[in-house]
């Protein structure tokens, strides 16, 4: 028989305002168990604590209802009150009489009324509870980091710094990502790759960190403090330890017809080739789907002048797999196509571009080699339109459009427009504009720098229409505040292009179990006090794999998520979730239902000996379920027939004593 | 009356038995009567010629008593399966209930089983033997001095008459001719039940389900209800009952039972043959079977070995709750 | 080709007297086409432009009784007009979609069963795009329009609303081009060649039907285009009237060019 | 009618929640007929919100649309101003001898070669 | 004596712990009232909830119970609701074919961000429970007072 004290919170007057305290305390006295009630005004208090410590000492108490706002505020709490006088943990149950209860009842009356009954349910589980131990598991001290842009750059070399392995995987030739194509960045205008490239160089020659370029994840399994993975490297055709990264090849490959996705198409690049300068690794890949050796057998020319001899027509992808103790998404974002906005003429001119492909038109490592030209004709542009929110905080075309505001075009957009003035006097900007948004430290000013001392021209209004004519773009926009609609003729358009999380998030969240939203956003585990945790158990999010984020905010999340990394991995052991499956034996009839539901794999089976009525002993095929693998979703419980299969912390009849509770009127 | 003949299948399973390659055979005996047949195990030839029978009453399903007969006793044993049988052979199998090393298979035909309750409507009663001809069974009772011929068709059991398949899906070896999988009406009854209005479907199940008598002669028949310990004899599991206990306790036990065996019911029918109270319990699992087959896909249970029943699988884009219930079925 | 199709034709009002050049060529180029045009015996005029008020039922029943009769026929309707098309697909949709509307019309309409927008409404260039396939109607083309350039000028009426409609990237159509390379034309593409015309407006004023079509053929002659093809009779009064720059025919009549049956049709 | 029940009845008939418009401008900005009109589509939506109703029942505006549906295919947040102006154009000239345009106003329309669909359409937008 | 006047339902309501019930503490944050007879009850995943639970709630005098978890898809375990609605399908149209009403059960999914849906979900299944009257044709006698 359990001997329970019940303690029930006043929360001030959150609960106590529409809930008679003093009469739920009364009225759980008599429930049986329960040897002790009481309440009081804050039970989360220093003061409230004590009484329940005290409380369990005065009446040797075994279990511990509190009535008080949700578990999934204060469980923790009472549980570590508990267990600092003495008392398992799982000895706790709480009644959420604040958030189910007095926050949604007005009348003292139900509010009452409801508080005890769900009292009730709490000491009726309480009842049943037994003690629970977690399981221990140990933790693999490595870390792995899946995308090198600067959010997984960062991380990176954070972790590696306090000393621990970490690995980067990423799938182009090259780490750095995005950051690695622009030009100048906001608010400071420092060049990307002055700030970028020596932390890419860091992380090279950082001996805790191993980069796998070229590569991506496959598979994934295990759980946090062991997961197991599975990296594909793919074939680059060069030997990575072998090549120089001198370059020849790329400058004597005959195939120079293909488009360098690294200038967004702008311009071609050879069928080898080192996607820029300050690559990391500086190594050639081949392009295999543009290779006249490889399609036909028929060139050779990269291996007859590579002298390292790195080049190796024979390459076949290879699979590493790998011990981690932690994972680390930052796979970024991508402009979205601009497919479907065509009243904008980006496919009928290709003096429309989008902001990514401005930041390679002023880059000096750019196709123009950083004069901004048209690249329709390589003429110098006078009237340059800039539209913003394309793509962005559209509300009907799901499939068109996205539905948040992309955070970042704002500021780029009057970075842009600086720049082109700073730089070329004599050509207008034009912005149009729904708001202005610039939250963020010297934000609103760089804004208003733009407008007021490099007179860029801020219109409020959209574009409905571009017409190429001629070498003209006729631009028709609305001007709200002056209520005209304007008609420019423009020499550029830069569109703001709404910002996605990369398509190679969604397979790897389903490999990682990681929640993602509607739009293809990690969820984090908390919005506000767990922003860099997915909900997963050992996965934590960097950068813009999480939502729309510019490069200060990247870097911040990036060294959060990586001191999150480094608090588990400091650790030798994990302690587990004691409410795990645990299967009766006695009962199991080894049918391989629960093991067939189990989203884990962490049911197997054994052969054990039982003893038969006659005395003898006969081999029977029995569950059991692996304590460190188990997550506790209970999905086994109910696919066994026989009950055998039960989940510790909500067993059966645990649940079915708070369901008669609640029925028992 | 069945194409095969009990005399050769003694013979079969005594030289089986004298060879030593089977250490028991199990199959049928007669009861008190000629057509209470039961289950039981024979060790010895002579056992076998003067106990064995396999006729149109030996319609046991004998799967389910490989669980505890392996168990007993050492070295194989031989096992007659009718064709809707070796369904529950494989689904038994499929959930590792028995060795299979331990157990030597072989399929029998099955031209249907006859219902003495039938054969009581049409004769009246003291019934004292019955002779199998080739399309009739003759009578003989206390009353009448001539046997009484009844058609074997007219008197076939209700689930004989919606026969699933006369193919045998496992066996170690078969006699007789190889039948095959049928198309039958097994659905009429539960759409006609559908049909009905919500209170009159609640009127029906009320009336059948309150003869319950918690014999458990339903669950200890099932092939499915295997387990070791079951919920309704289990103390902990809080709903443990012994007894008929009110209305509530007959729908509960029934509806538990249907669902702890969904998906993995083969419809065999034992449910409602051994049924003393005549409650069509079949109808039941029958129910879940169509709702799985239409809304998830047409499934066997025991059509082969190790297949992933309905309820422990899923699809991304399994319909809801709510357009199971509404759409799929609504009669309103 | 023998016949892959029988559908119901709806040729509209207009496509009897001053487009029935629109009407005459559609026709000639769907029998070589395999598509055999059934018009309903009696069809009333769908009215021109689509009442996009919720609360108007009498202005869109005529449209209700020509779906309907397609459905009694059990064939897919086919339109060529671009007014006609948008009309009859909008009302459609509603039929389908918007159930007070629905059951407001079959109310009105009291027919033995009610009709809810099963018919397919296919616009002639659907027809060729998705039951011949272009790739066919190339196959078929007798004399190639050899290099000439063409305007493909869609209007508003083709492709908006977009969502209602489904007939093509209302903001990046291809399908009017797609038929002119199949005829073996170039296609010219031009931003302005889903603006409009001017429509009806035109009726009251004429300043702005000139001014919008100005726009489209000055917009599509510098684009190169030497003839615009339209699928609307008022799209091209409206272009006709206001420029003299750039011819303009009705698709059907490139269609039945590279058929070579267009002398046929003239006989 | 006062203003809140003119405003709900053109809610009503438009079918449109003119609460999503987020005030881009994008709808004017797309419209062909800019220049003819009065007041603009993004004017109908925030002053239809407002409740500002009768200044476009007397506008010309409401005949110079053209119902190009540009506005509708072009929002962003699918507000569909086209249909708030047909709706308010229906208030107009649902009212007793309201009708923009008349039978006898044909004749100076037609010339040799206007296509009857000019004519149906303009009368089934100016005249109940 | 049932009071006839104003019929009170009983309602237990199972909720997933990372998605409905967090819903459910939303709706409570926000102050979205919804009935007093709404009684939850935390699981960790809506598939632990096994129709013996709703069958016993039943039993012991619920008029309704409403089963809640995450989007499909959004399991925090993954693959959990799946199976729930796979089994609540199956048992929801058993129940119907016995003759039990059919808005007396139901599934729903919250999301943690959905205090609003959780509400107006409690508030409709109230209502529709309260409609339906008491419930005869699952109670067990026995469990009355």
């Amino acid at each position: 028989m359990q001997r329970i004290g019940v303690f029930v919170c006043w929360c001030g007057s959150n609960i106590a305002g529409t809930v008679d305290v003093h009469a739920v305390a009364e009225a759980l006295k008599t429930e049986s168990g329960v040897v002790f009630s009481t309440d009081y005004q804050y039970m989360c208090s220093q003061a409230g604590q004590d009484i329940i410590k005290n409380a369990i000492h005065e009446h040797s108490l075994t279990g511990i209802v509190v009535c008080s706002c949700s578990p999934r505020m204060h469980e923790a709490t009472f549980r570590k009150t508990a267990a600092a006088a003495g008392l398992n943990p799982y000895m706790v149950e709480i009644a959420n009489i604040r958030e189910q209860c007095s926050w949604i009842h007005k009348d003292m009356l139900s509010g009452t009324e409801k508080a005890i009954i769900l009292g009730k349910a709490a000491v009726a589980k309480v009842n049943l509870n037994a003690p629970l131990t977690p399981g221990q598991s140990t933790v693999t001290k490595r870390a792995l980091v899946i995308g090198g842009g600067i959010a997984g750059i960062q991380t990176a070399l954070d972790i590696a710094d306090a000393g621990f392995p970490v690995d980067i995987v990423e799938k182009k030739p090259t780490i750095g990502g995005k950051m690695a194509q622009l030009d100048k960045t906001f608010p400071t205008l420092d060049c990307a790759a002055c700030i970028l490239t020596p932390k890419m160089v860091d992380a090279a020659q950082n001996e805790n960190i191993r980069i796998y370029s070229y590569s991506e994840v496959t598979e994934v399994g295990g759980y946090v403090g062991n997961f197991d993975v599975t990296i594909k490297r793919k074939a680059r055709y060069v030997k990575e330890d072998i090549c120089t990264g001198c370059g020849l090849c790329t400058e004597k490959c005959p195939q120079k017809k293909v488009p360098n996705e690294f200038n967004l198409g702008m311009d071609n690049r050879r069928a080898i080739y080192i996607p820029f300068a300050q690559a990391v690794p500086k190594v050639a890949t081949i392009d295999a789907d543009y290779c006249t050796m490889l399609k036909t057998g028929k060139c050779g020319v990269c291996a007859k002048v590579c002298t390292a001899g790195a080049i190796d027509y024979n390459a076949k992808d290879e699979f590493v797999k790998e011990k981690y103790g932690a994972i680390v998404v930052a796979t970024g974002y991508n402009p979205i196509s601009m497919e479907k906005f065509d009243e904008f003429a980006y496919s009928q001119s290709k003096d429309v571009i989008t902001s990514l492909e401005f930041e390679r038109l002023t880059n000096a490592a750019g196709p123009t080699s950083g004069k901004l030209l048209r690249p329709s004709d390589g003429e110098h542009p006078h009237k340059i339109v800039f539209v913003q929110c394309v793509g962005s905080r559209c509300e009907n075309c799901a499939e068109k459009g996205k539905e948040y505001c992309s955070k970042i075009c704002c500021m780029y957009t009057a970075k842009h427009a600086m720049l082109i003035r700073d730089k070329y006097p004599d050509t207008d900007v034009y912005v149009f504009y729904i708001d202005v948004r610039t939250p963020g430290k010297a934000f609103d000013e760089f804004y208003r720098r733009a407008v007021e001392e490099y007179g860029v021209h801020y219109i409020k209004g959209m574009v409905g229409k571009v017409v190429p004519e001629g070498k003209k773009l006729l631009v028709q926009a609305s001007d709200l505040i002056n209520g005209k609609q304007l008609h420019i003729d423009a020499d550029l358009v830069v569109l703001a292009a709404a910002i996605e999380p990369d398509k190679s998030a969604r397979p790897l969240a389903t490999m990682l179990t990681a929640s993602m939203d509607t739009n293809d956003f990690f969820t984090e585990a908390h919005p506000k006090l767990r922003p860099v945790e997915s909900p997963t158990a050992g996965v934590f999010l960097s950068g813009c794999c999480q939502g729309p984020k510019d490069i200060p905010e990247t870097v911040s999340q990036a060294s959060a998520a990586a001191s999150k990394v480094i608090g588990l991995l400091v650790k030798d052991h994990l302690t587990g979730n004691p409410c795990i499956a645990q299967s009766n034996e006695l009962m199991c009839n080894g049918c391989s239902s629960c093991e067939r539901v189990c989203p884990y794999g962490a049911i197997t089976y054994e052969e054990k000996e039982f003893r038969m009525p006659d005395r003898t002993t006969k081999l029977r095929r029995v569950a059991s379920v692996n304590p460190a693998v188990c997550q506790g979703c209970g999905a086994c419980t109910v696919a066994c027939p026989s009950g055998a299969m039960d989940l510790n912390g909500f067993k059966n009849n645990q649940i079915m004593a708070e369901v008669d509770a609640i029925c028992k009127m | 009356m069945q194409t095969v003949t009990t005399k050769s299948l003694c013979e079969r399973a005594a030289s089986l038995l004298g060879e030593g390659t089977v250490a028991a055979v199990l199959g049928w005996k007669r009861g008190e009567f000629d057509y209470d047949l039961t289950p039981a195990v024979f060790t010895a030839a002579e056992e076998l010629t003067e106990g064995f029978i396999y006729n149109d009453f030996s319609g046991a399903n004998l799967s389910k008593y490989l669980l505890k007969k392996t168990r007993e006793i050492d070295g194989k044993i031989l096992v007659f399966l009718k064709p809707c049988d070796t369904y529950s052979f494989n689904q038994l199998l499929s959930e590792h209930r028995f060795d299979r090393e331990k157990v030597y298979a072989i399929g029998i035909p099955c031209s249907g089983m006859a219902d003495i309750q039938k054969i009581r409507k049409i004769v009246g009663e003291g019934i004292t033997a019955i002779e199998a001809c080739e399309n009739s069974l003759l009578v003989h009772t206390l009353y009448d001095d001539e046997p009484i011929s009844v058609s074997c068709a007219e008197v076939l059991t209700e689930r004989c008459l919606n026969c699933k398949s006369k193919k045998h899906v496992a066996y170690d070896e078969l006699i007789g001719d190889e039948g095959e999988v049928l198309t039958s009406n097994r659905f009429d009854e539960v759409e006609k039940i559908e049909a009905l209005s919500a209170d009159e479907r609640f009127a029906f199940w009320q009336n059948e389900l309150s003869r319950c008598i918690r014999c458990n002669a339903c669950r200890d028949a099932c092939p499915a209800c295997t387990c070791e310990k079951c919920v309704f004899d289990n103390p902990n599991s809080g709903v443990q009952s012994k007894a008929p206990g009110g209305e509530f306790e007959e729908k509960l036990f029934h509806i538990i039972r249907a669902y702890h065996v969904a998906g993995r019911c083969t419809d065999c029918g034992e449910c409602s043959r051994v049924c003393p109270q005549n409650i069509p319990l079949h109808l039941l699992n029958r129910k879940f079977i169509k709702d799985m087959n239409e809304t998830y896909g047409e499934y066997q249970a025991g059509e082969y070995d190790n297949q992933r029943a309905p309820l422990v699988n899923f699809s991304l884009d399994d319909p809801e709750p709510s357009d199971v219930v509404k759409g799929g079925f609504d009669r309103a | 080709m023998g016949v892959i199709m029988k559908v119901t034709y709806f040729p509209g009002c207009t496509l009897k007297n001053k487009a029935r050049d629109l009407d005459e060529y559609g026709r000639k180029s769907a029998e070589v086409l395999g598509i055999t045009l059934e018009e309903p015996k009696a069809w009333q005029c769908c009215g021109g432009v689509f009442t996009t008020a919720n609360d108007e039922i009498a202005t869109k029943l005529s449209s209700v009784r020509l779906l309907r009769s397609a459905k009694d026929a059990d064939q897919p309707l086919v339109t060529v007009c671009s007014a006609c098309h948008n009309v009859v697909k909008q009302t459609n949709h509603a039929m389908k979609n918007d159930i007070v509307f629905r059951d407001r019309v079959n109310r009105y309409m009291a027919e033995e069963t009610p009709y809810n927008g099963e018919t397919t409404v296919y616009h002639y260039l659907e027809l060729l795009r998705d039951v011949v396939g272009f790739s066919n109607v190339a196959m078929a083309v007798k004399k190639p329009l050899a290099g000439k350039k063409i305007g493909a000028y869609y209007g508003c009426l083709l492709l908006r609303p977009g969502k209602v409609l489904g007939m093509d990237d209302p903001e990046n159509p291809r399908i009017i081009e797609d038929l002119i390379v199949a005829l073996g034309g170039e296609p010219v593409i031009y931003a302005r060649r889903n603006e409009c015309c001017g429509g009806y407006v035109s009726a009251e004023s004429p300043a702005l039907a000139e001014k919008n079509s100005g726009k489209v053929i000055d917009n599509a002659a510098a684009a190169g285009a030497e003839m615009l093809v339209t699928a609307c009779p008022l799209c091209k009064y409206n272009l006709e009237k206001y420029s003299s720059k750039l011819p303009i025919v009705y698709f059907t009549e490139i269609l039945a060019e590279a058929l070579g049956i267009k002398e046929e049709v003239n006989e | 009618m006062n203003n809140t029940e003119l405003k709900k009845e053109i809610l009503r008939i438009s079918g449109v929640n003119v609460k999503k418009c987020m005030k881009c401008g994008k709808c004017s900005a797309s419209c062909p007929a800019y220049d003819e009109m009065e007041f603009h589509p993004h004017q109908f939506a925030s002053m239809i919100d407002n409740g500002e109703i009768e200044p476009l029942l007397r506008s010309d505006s409401l005949y110079r649309c053209l119902s190009c549906f540009a506005c509708m295919e072009r929002c962003p947040r699918g507000v569909e101003p086209a249909k708030l102006i047909e709706a308010v154009r229906l208030t107009a000239i649902r009212k007793q001898g309201a009708n923009r345009m008349t039978a006898d106003d044909v004749p100076q329309m037609l010339d040799d070669n206007t296509p009857g669909q000019l004519l149906v359409s303009a009368f089934r937008k100016y005249t109940k | 004596m049932q009071d006839v006047k104003e019929f009170k339902p009983v309602i237990v309501a199972f909720c997933c712990n990372w998605c409905s019930y967090a819903g459910a503490d939303l709706a409570g944050s926000n102050r979205l009232a919804y009935p007093a007879d709404v009684k939850i009850i935390r699981v960790p995943c809506s598939c632990r909830v096994n129709p013996m639970f709703i069958l016993r709630a039943f039993q012991r005098g619920a008029d309704g119970v409403i089963l809640c978890g995450c989007h499909p898809g959004d399991c925090h375990y993954s693959t959990g609701n799946y199976y729930t609605r796979r089994r609540m399908s199956m048992l929801f149209s058993m129940l119907d074919f016995l003759g039990i009403e059919r808005d007396r059960t139901r599934v729903e999914w919250v999301s943690a961000a959905e205090g609003a849906k959780f509400a107006a979900t409690m508030n409709e299944f109230v209502e529709k429970v309260t409609a339906l009257g008491p419930n005869k044709r699952l109670e067990d006698l026995r469990c009355k007072q």
